[in-house]
């Protein structure tokens, strides 16, 4: 079976992108398997100014899965051009996150992007739980999603742009329409669920930042929910992720009409999981006589 | 200072004792094929485990040879817990060797600072290293027999104290200082034990101008750099993997919070 | 240490309460344990006319979690009162739990129970996801939920209410604070996420009202930020749920700010876990020094 | 017909054994101190089962006495996977016996038509009763040594029959019908076996007017009537649950889907 997909103006050699934040910038994996096998690498999120991110500790583990409050730590947009972004190899697919307090540094960062050749596409992260300003607070409005997303548009010439949705709202379609409303060309999602853990013998909370990100397995119910929701809502590409950990779960995205998935935290259980993906989902998809994915996916019955 | 030589492999367990002691365990894998230098570490994640507990644990590599990779690893939760019940013929998921490592000066004396089961790196230190320059200090709570301590004993000068009582601590810290202070500008520490004792020795090793090399255990999610959950501040005010740029840290370049 | 815990006008035994719609009528459970010996009993969602509930299946098994779309089967108020209410032992401290697709009809409900002096409070289930009217839609909107709220209010006379919050949400904190400018005695939170299973091969949804509500430890990060949250928003007390399933759960959400707690999932896991947990929480309790409740509560460091 | 007998207990694996066919376990737990009816069941859970998986799983009383409560199944996926390596002294929690059990006449015969792993409540069925009036018509898809049939066959008439093919299922099918049709009037069915199979049961007996009854296999999430997860619409167009109000009812009063 030929895994390419179609993603309106982007083409993946197969659905497996690795979700950002959980693959560094490709380069940390590279002992662990060939970044060109993947579908796509979405970047750690990258803001124009460095950002040190929250202090320690940013992660927990919690009944399958993670809760995480990194606090987007990155090294700016400048020094990622300098000093990483020509160490990965060509052939990669590289998708830039992009985070940004204001709709105008928003716009910014496309524009630099837009010249970059490396660069395939962009995803626009509007659903970070983890930071005070910026990040979900555009999420969970779609005024202010709409205005960020068009900043976005008019200066990313021609590089597609991908919206990351927050599952931390009411109503996921009215977020998503917003998007798209406003010039997004593929939808991502979910980002991850805002929770808490804490130390019942200290009293304090696992994370510094208090309130973290929550990632992994035990998510998978409510993204497949919302994946479920936005492709009825919407006429772009979508693309699933949250607690995929199997081959069975990419499926199961593209059975509700994900047109590709975003491989997260499972990049930590095993750092050549994403590569090994690839592969199974081969397996799988052949055994079930699937024959292309436009044939298989949105086929759930209802 | 990256290794290439971490791709992931699937070990066999050959062994998975506990000692007299039942919290202290002794793990030997199949060899992985490769070696590494002591303070480094593997992310270890048995074959089967479900996604109850998402991560890997980190372990210091205690030894390895074409016999096999050794682990000793002390029960402190879910995840070793877990593992205390590997069986042989159990497959284990394995990558490493990981991180940074003690650097030895051989023209100079070094001082292993050892905390309980921080002991573990140094199994493999004592068994290579030939010089005379190499001596150890063993802070532990647990009778000594329960640790490789003789192991290490029979090839370099060691010295154990053992703290029972919260008053062993402080006789324990006030000969930590003493020992730092007299290496100052002479010779340099290794430390590896619990946080407590590593802001002790990296506070002395400040204070008295003594070169020292810490390991840190932070809690990690990836071991491989890309998460960001073990980062360490450094006093630049960065913050950098844990995983990557140590465990080991010259004791000059990071902060401990506190 | 003496378990009590006052709720407003309230008042337990100790802050095990088994959580509503999975522990049936009390009755499946009496050969488990002493029902008198829990600190409530929140009784399967009953509404005015019996409900058949969904078709099969409803159930579905999810990493660390369970997806349940029962749609609130139950007997109607009419039989419970006849068939059930008599043969639940007096002792045990019984709330009902009010399920209407009209604030009309809520307050009818509540008006029937006021008489019963069985019933000791109401908790008023603004928040089902596995119905189609009603339920969730009245607990994600503030103007509907204070409406019910009202309208049960006006006609419980003596009987305390609690209003069991939505975790599907952009804010939980604004239906907070409208259910108890509306009157609500106390606050119980959070009920289930709406979520989704498929079959691959199938290509079915695993339940057949297609979402279901996701339950179980996989939310309990989800849940104690939800609690912590609404415990800084508004002045009455909160009961917490959400994936308790030790001791040591049920002391995290009392250290985030919760009065008392509910055991839903966990009761399926061994039918006397309910009970076992009274013994297990007064154990832990005493191992870490703490005196009372109010010693404890909300000393969450932040 | 509520059994007092239901407290949770905690048994002791005494065997988990695969037969030479690595799907079916036989499974033997210390004995639990009750005894109970044939086609009653007990929820089973691992004490030391984490929440990954959430759900206790539900199994068919093979046997009870006091050398033990035996269980027989098959691994078909997650849950039944771990539960097969289960090892002697590990501790598994359940409760039971559960719900209604299969009701014999033995004023008429009684035929039972077990299907694969489906005959392991009328091992102890076989055991006890002493009547003539029983015999067995057994459908399976493994060669017969896998399964405790000649148990049954050693104490009660029985024939079986093998399909390997979906052909052998139709020839199955027919077979069923007419032994059902020959029993109209006369006696009863007593069905235990795959869903599709009751399907077909349950179809013969309306049609034949035959009485029988059925042991469902529903989805269980508490076995004690509390999640409304397992159950079964009557034909009244209610739903009951089907670990207290079965799993065996007369086919006459539910509906099987389609
Ligand atoms: C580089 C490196 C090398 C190491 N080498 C060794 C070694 O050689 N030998 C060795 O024994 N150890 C070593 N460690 C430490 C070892 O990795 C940890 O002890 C281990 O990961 C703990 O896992 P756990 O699942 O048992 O504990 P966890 O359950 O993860 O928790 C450990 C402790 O944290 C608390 N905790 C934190 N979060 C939670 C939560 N959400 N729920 C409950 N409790 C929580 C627990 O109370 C417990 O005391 C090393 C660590 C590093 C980073
Ligand atoms: C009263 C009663 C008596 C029984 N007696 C016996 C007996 O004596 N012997 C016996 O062998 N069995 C018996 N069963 C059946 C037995 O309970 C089931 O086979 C068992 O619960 C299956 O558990 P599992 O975890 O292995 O399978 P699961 O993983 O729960 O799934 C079973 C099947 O459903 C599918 N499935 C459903 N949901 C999911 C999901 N979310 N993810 C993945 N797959 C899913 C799987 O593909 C698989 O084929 C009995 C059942 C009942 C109700
Ligand atoms: C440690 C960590 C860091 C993350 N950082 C980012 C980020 O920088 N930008 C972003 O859009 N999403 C970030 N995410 C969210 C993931 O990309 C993904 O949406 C989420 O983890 C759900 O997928 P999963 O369950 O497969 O992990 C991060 C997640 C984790 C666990
Ligand atoms: C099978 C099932 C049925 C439920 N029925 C109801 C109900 O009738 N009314 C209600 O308010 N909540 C109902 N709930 C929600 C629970 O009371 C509880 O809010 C939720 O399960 C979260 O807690 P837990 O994770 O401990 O299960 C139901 C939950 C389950 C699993
Ligand atoms: S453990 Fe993930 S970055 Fe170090
Ligand atoms: S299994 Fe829960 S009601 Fe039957």
């Amino acid at each position: 079976m030929d895994q390419t997909v179609h993603l309106g103006p982007l083409t993946l050699k197969n659905p497996i992108i690795t979700a950002s934040g959980t693959f560094g910038y490709g380069l940390e994996f590279m002992r662990y398997g060939d970044l060109s096998a993947l579908g796509g690498i979405c970047l750690k999120g990258i803001s124009l100014a460095p950002r040190a991110g929250n202090p320690m500790p940013r992660i927990a583990e919690t009944p399958c899965g993670m809760l995480n409050a990194i606090g987007l730590q990155n090294v700016g947009v400048e020094k990622f051009l300098k000093e990483k972004l020509p160490y990965i190899p060509a052939g990669a697919t590289l998708i830039a996150n992009l985070y940004a307090q204001t709709a105008e540094d928003f716009g910014e960062l496309a524009a630099i992007f837009s010249g970059q050749d490396k660069i395939a596409a962009l995803e626009v992260n509007i659903s970070c739980p983890n930071v005070r300003e910026g990040g979900v607070q555009f999420g969970q409005d779609p005024h202010m999603a709409a205005q960020v997303v068009s900043a976005v548009k008019k200066r990313a010439g021609t590089k597609p742009v991908m919206v990351k949705l927050s599952p931390n709202v009411t109503d996921v379609r009215v977020i998503a329409k917003a998007a798209v409303d406003a010039g997004a060309d593929m939808l991502s999602l979910i980002n991850t669920l805002a929770g808490m853990a804490v130390d019942i013998r200290k009293r304090n909370s696992r994370l510094a930042n208090v309130v973290g990100g929550l990632s992994g397995p035990a998510i998978k119910p409510v993204a497949l929910r919302m994946v479920h929701q936005v492709v009825q809502a919407v006429n772009v590409p979508v693309i699933g992720m949250g607690g995929i950990v199997s081959a069975e779960d990419v499926l199961e995205f593209i059975l509700v009409g994900a047109h590709a998935v975003q491989i997260g935290t499972y990049n930590f259980m095993r750092p050549d999981n994403a590569f090994r993906l690839v592969e199974e989902v081969q397996v799988l998809a052949e055994s079930l006589g699937i024959e292309s994915w436009d044939d298989y996916r949105g086929t759930l019955k209802v | 200072m990256i290794d290439s030589q971490t791709p992931c492999r699937d070990l066999e367990v050959i062994s998975c004792q506990p000692g007299s002691e039942p919290s202290l365990i002794n793990l030997v894998l199949s060899a992985p094929g490769w070696t590494c230098k002591p303070g480094q570490f593997v992310m270890l994640r048995p074959a089967h485990w479900g996604a109850e507990l998402i991560w890997p644990r980190p372990f210091s590599v205690c030894d390895v040879s074409d016999e096999g990779l050794r682990i000793i690893f002390q029960t402190v939760g879910r995840g070793t817990r877990k593992l205390a019940e590997l069986a042989p013929g159990q497959k284990v998921t394995v990558w490493g060797p990981l991180g940074r490592w003690f650097r030895i000066d051989e023209t100079r004396p070094n001082l292993i600072l050892a905390g309980g089961v921080g002991i573990a790196p140094f199994v493999m230190l004592a068994r290579r290293e030939k010089t005379d320059n190499l001596s150890m200090l063993f802070g532990h709570r647990l009778d000594l027999e329960h640790y490789p301590y003789a192991e290490i004993a029979a090839r370099i000068k060691s010295e154990a104290m053992q703290q029972k009582a919260v008053a062993d601590i402080a006789v324990f810290e006030t000969v930590l200082s003493e020992r730092i202070k007299a290496l100052a500008g002479v010779g340099q520490v290794l430390a590896c034990g619990p946080e407590p004792m590593l802001k002790v020795v990296r506070k002395y090793c400040l204070l008295h101008g003594t070169d020292g090399q810490v390991s840190l255990e932070n809690r990690m999610g990836c071991g491989v750099g890309a998460c960001l959950g073990c980062v360490c501040k450094t006093v630049a005010g960065d913050y950098v993997q844990s995983c990557v740029h140590g465990p080991v840290f010259d004791v000059r370049d990071i902060e401990l919070g506190e």
